[in-house]
């Protein structure tokens, strides 16, 4: 029992955040008024070389070999300077493909030759050997893979299946986000729920997503007020300004240690599974949501200006909050605590 | 106490809704840029027009004259109608007027008053600068007397609508030797003088709403000081008093019709997760309803202002209370917006678009005007005498 | 329009504070484990001089003719010094009395030689012609009437028609508790919602009592943290603890302001009656809970200690809060705001 | 990172739900005075006969000298049981232990720690007092040496269970020219000692948990002094520091089986609302779903602790985490038992008394062993590095 990364962890951690440091900080989405597709899509190759996509799946899935608490560190990462939730989707895709007899896509997908993209429900739907329903997509990219989840199971489809595609102007900049419907469509592969517990890691790494988001914003706050000065001293030495920040830090101590835990536990049983990953969702994405508006609060009016990147954290943190459904979503999953031991 | 308004307050009503329901605008506020402009200063010339712009200004200068109460049913009912808001004429009608209409000199009152009511021109307030925000004494662009005029060099930041304004609040440091809050006089500056320059900011919501302004010896006749040279703190205190007062009514009737429009959406809304409707879900009911207490809360909370307003020469520190219960019942009331939503309020195009707009703009709600944190600290000091 | 009491209610809610304040301040309740019953009773006849129980009855039903205004001020102040809820039952039971031809009953409940006592329904219960269902009676009185009411009507009856009465420990000590259950019994009298707005009524004086149980709280706290040193200055002095103060007023002023809208919209239309006493209600109570709860919290461990005044008013707060019913129960009542003008 | 247990802590485990469910106390604790004393210390005696004591205590002194890991699972499984909460013995198994194992001499732990884990002693913790509770280095009882012992006299209030201890961990000002917090010691003081009077005071909840102590030039040897004369600040930090330890552990899971009882309550009470039960309340549902999901949070961040605990000698400030998550949730939780409860709550017989006791008693939580806003500033000023 150790919730604390290895030495070996933590070495992962650390180079997955120098890269994004350099490469795609989350200042790189201030520059545009829509997202350069293109730009994101130049990395792709760069994250498959790192070996990102393949990082949790078995070698024999032509992966990496390392497990959920590596992936779980390299979603954190990923959720800090908000690079693409797409990472995802294309990992989620490579496993199905993988697991379905498609080696020749899993190996595409795990070099970043082709990329995938999530498709969050925005109702009622149905997944499974035939697809229903309203989705948001990601960064379509027409050439792509598209990734839709829910409870049932991970379905892998092409964005030509989906009718009326139309593009949408994004609450969250930093993604494209392309609206259409399926009508009984067949996914190129499908993976039940039973065979694999792939809803359930999803949600876990949208929460290791929130819980980067979350420190992030946090950390982006603490620096100002350590920095700004008003009344001749520095902002963070007022009492209401120390106790939002402890208010940060609590937060992201609970939404982080709760994803951990929730991701050591996706080889549970299903009821503990559920519970912890649905547990791990709510915290965090709590914790993104409190933390990228206090840290626009204590920015004041720089805060609210798109010039600043405090607001890129509210967006995100909203996207995170809605993909495999926010709180309501998951109250059934909560009504029981496990208590594992 | 009476919550009855008097017979003719009540034929008052019934005219200011019959008016509306013949002149208010019908089509939709431009969203950005000067189209803003000319949109709200038309709605101002047909109020004008109509008889209706100043209902509690002084007769003399083109207003009503009438009580705060008749001022009040002129916003409610505005606030009914759904007429667009005050916008870009927000300064010019709820800080430069009343300020001036106390404190402005006859020849400012004479100038400024009836071209603020006939719809003529756009106000912005230079306070808040870039090292000055919460802390509006440590402002620091300067002001140097220079014959009959000042000399102004500086930067404001922060300011709301200076790009479409001809005339600005503007309050500088003329004594860099006095104290803190000594030593600040508040003018008006003419956007249009040599030597003010002004960078429009776009916002988070992705319009352009406020601005950094520059000085460069910029000369301002000293005719055109509001109260004192070097007496601009009270000055200024009472403009920022004023921005807690009526004009709360249009954002409170606004607020309320935003509840009864969330409650009618999550009864249409199918639940992804059940059978019927959202409102169905108990969490979403309890919320709405607790919600609806609030913002009529709200409503009683701004009645009570007036009531205090009718006995008080000026505003005091307790319409602070009114504008943070505001600020953070809006905040609220996009939260719960966003419950109903759900993954909607990601898409900015179509029927949500409204509610991710004003999920954005509240943000700005608990920051603009004074934070939160600096709200609450005037409550505790000035209104229940905690030591500083 | 005007939301402040003139000058002649101004003097009546002084006289009933200063009254109060000498006869039966909050700390009264300190010196009992279990309440004085006696002590409370014997300020009955004093309370029935000042003419409390007929302040707002129509002078032709024996009241003094104020109307609800007035007594939502005398409300106001029970509720400060936290005297007893049954004065509003007096109240009802006189006037339901003078209202179904009981003109003695209703003449002895004015003069303080009966008692009414408040019982609260504490599940589902039929009130009207025939009465069935669980109660909780304050500080029951065998010779004195029991009033009960719900959303459908008010409701006299007599002690003696309860089954099962037994005394249970109160949570709020400052009044007793006897529980009793009615099986289809016939009221002395009743009178509907529809015949005259009792409910309403009774909810908006409760309201009322909150609003002064949350202005005492707040103003005990206020004093202390003015008082108590730490760190070589007032607590009061503190950003923290400022804000605390602060969100008191704000809270306290949304209630009062709200109770007052409500008193005076008792003569409007139904729905707006019911929904501005609903809404009444539920900021009034909210502001109680806040602020008695703030109130220990900066009386520190003084705060938690039974000889300090501070706990009294978080447990009437909570009485306050389930008399005729929780924020639950109006939930439906608060869906639509008619905006009066 | 590994969430799994090894098969020998998982043996342990299982040999301790074993011994519990054989040992465990099935009696029902008292509520007030001498009997908790007599309980408390005969259920230590049972764990100790059973070789249950100090799981994580060296085993020279009697404890088992076992990994903390095996120390949590210890307070894990009593919480699952529902085992009594170390009550009046908490001070001297969370505070006075740990820290005597730390910094204590031979002497001393040779003597006090064998009797803790016997069960033969209570102790209390005499810091705060009537003018220092949040400051606590602003603290005023006098220790003046004479000879080979240190003279005590002042006044310590809200000492939990001092009416039923032996012993004291008493903090005393021994150096009153020195600044603020140099100048203290750290030193046990036995209650029965000539001029110790105890006066123990009445809470809210009905019962006596704390007191007031009077001393009167109490002789204390100068070989009780842990740590150094003067050297007390240090020493009492690090005391609050280990309450916020593994003791949570049995706070934290007796708070997960509150909820647990919650959700099974609202399953069976009838909704006076409607025609189902309280759970079938959205609402309600919705709020019970959340604090179990706290819940867990809260048992992922003691293991969390636990997890730093392995690599750290004495416990920093993140301790301040769990401590202050768990008591600002404890209240949440009692908020969501008002909401099931109803009117019930107001009743303290039956089965809805214990939820009475509990709501009263929840509000301790955000104040003894440091008030929330003192953990916030704690937070943010030795976690965060903000400025004081």
């Amino acid at each position: 029992m150790d919730l604390l990364p290895d030495a070996e962890q933590e070495q992962i951690a650390d180079s997955v955040a120098a890269f994004l440091r350099a490469q795609a900080p989350a200042a790189r989405l201030l520059e545009r008024d829509r997202p350069h597709a293109s730009a994101e899509r130049g990395l792709w190759p760069r994250y498959a070389a790192l070996g990102w996509f393949g990082m949790g799946l078995a070698e024999d899935l032509g992966g990496v070999g390392y497990g959920p608490a590596e992936e779980a560190l390299l979603y954190r990462e990923i959720g800090r300077t908000l690079a693409s939730p797409n990472i995802l989707a294309a990992r989620l895709a490579a496993e199905v493909a993988g697991r379905t007899g498609q080696p020749d896509v899993g190996q595409s997908l795990l070099a970043g030759d082709i990329t995938a993209a999530v498709a969050n429900p925005t109702g009622r739907c149905r997944l499974g050997p035939r697809c229903s329903g309203r989705f948001q997509v990601l960064d379509a990219d027409p050439d792509g893979r598209v990734v839709a989840w829910n409870d049932d199971g991970v379905a892998v489809l092409q964005l030509n299946q989906f009718k009326i595609v139309r593009s949408i102007p994004s609450l969250d900049a930093g993604v494209s986000l392309a609206v259409g419907e399926l009508e009984d469509a067949t996914p190129s592969a499908w993976i039940s729920a039973q065979e694999a517990p792939l809803p359930a890691f999803a949600m876990v790494m949208v929460a290791a997503m929130a819980c980067g988001v979350a420190e992030a914003a946090a950390a982006s706050a603490l620096d100002y007020v350590k920095f700004r000065q008003q009344f001749g001293r520095p902002i963070g030495s007022f009492q209401a300004i120390k106790h939002h920040c402890a208010n940060m830090a609590l937060a992201n101590e609970a939404a982080w240690a709760q994803t951990v835990m929730a991701t050591l536990s996706l080889d549970d049983d299903t009821a503990t599974r559920n519970f912890e990953t649905a547990a791990a969702k709510f915290v965090s994405t709590e914790a993104a949501n409190l933390c990228a508006a206090l840290n626009v609060q204590l920015h004041g009016g720089l805060g609210y200006a798109a010039e600043c990147d405090a607001h890129l954290y509210v967006k995100r943190a909203r996207l995170l909050e809605q993909l495999g459904g926010a709180r309501r979503a998951h109250r059934d999953k909560l009504m029981s605590f496990p208590m594992t031991a | 106490m009476d919550h009855q308004f008097t017979e003719d307050d009540r034929r008052f009503r019934q005219d200011v809704r019959a008016w509306l329901a013949d002149n208010a605008p019908t089509e939709p506020r431009p969203d950005d840029g000067p189209a803003i402009r000319a949109f709200d200063l038309a709605w101002q010339k047909r109020q004008y027009a109509g008889g209706w712009a100043g209902v509690s200004w002084p007769s003399e200068y083109g207003g009503r004259g009438l009580s705060l109460i008749r001022q009040m049913i002129w916003f409610e009912e505005c606030g009914r109608r759904g007429t667009p808001p005050l916008g870009s004429l927000s300064v010019a009608l709820n800080h430069a007027g009343p300020t001036l209409i106390m404190l402005g000199t006859e020849a400012q009152k004479a100038f400024h008053l009836p071209r603020i009511l006939r719809g003529e021109d756009v106000w912005c307030q230079g306070f808040s600068e870039p090292g000055a925000g919460s802390d509006l004494a440590g402002l620091r662009t300067r002001g140097v007397i220079d014959g009959d005029h000042l000399l102004v060099s500086g930067q404001k930041i922060w300011t709301s609508h200076a790009h479409l304004a001809r005339f600005q609040e503007l309050l500088v440091r003329t004594d860099p030797d006095a104290p803190r809050h000594a030593g600040l006089t508040w003018i008006i500056c003419d956007m249009t003088a040599p030597g003010v320059t002004v960078r429009p900011i776009r916002t988070m919501v992705g319009s352009h709403h406020y601005c950094e302004v520059f000085y460069d010896n910029v000369r301002i006749p000293l005719t055109h000081v509001v109260g004192e040279v070097n007496g601009g703190w009270s000055v200024a205190m009472a403009t920022l008093s004023f921005e807690r007062g009526p004009g709360l009514i249009t954002s409170q009737m606004a607020l309320a019709r935003q509840v009864a429009d969330l409650i009618a959406l999550a009864g249409g809304l199918p639940d992804p997760m059940g059978e019927g409707t959202m409102l169905q879900d108990d969490a979403v009911r309890g919320r709405l309803a607790q919600l609806n207490a609030e913002v009529a809360a709200l409503r009683s909370m701004t009645r009570m202002a007036v009531s205090r307003g009718l006995r008080q020469a000026a505003p005091g520190a307790e319409t602070s209370l009114p504008a943070l219960y505001y600020a953070e019942l809006a905040q609220r009331v996009q939260q719960a917006a966003i419950e109903v939503l759900g993954p909607a309020i990601l898409e900015r195009e179509g029927w949500s678009e409204a509610w991710t707009h004003e999920y954005l703009r509240a943000f700005m709600d608990t920051i603009a005007g004074g934070a939160s944190e600096i709200r609450r600290n005037i409550i505790a000091e000035r209104l229940l005498g905690l030591p500083r």
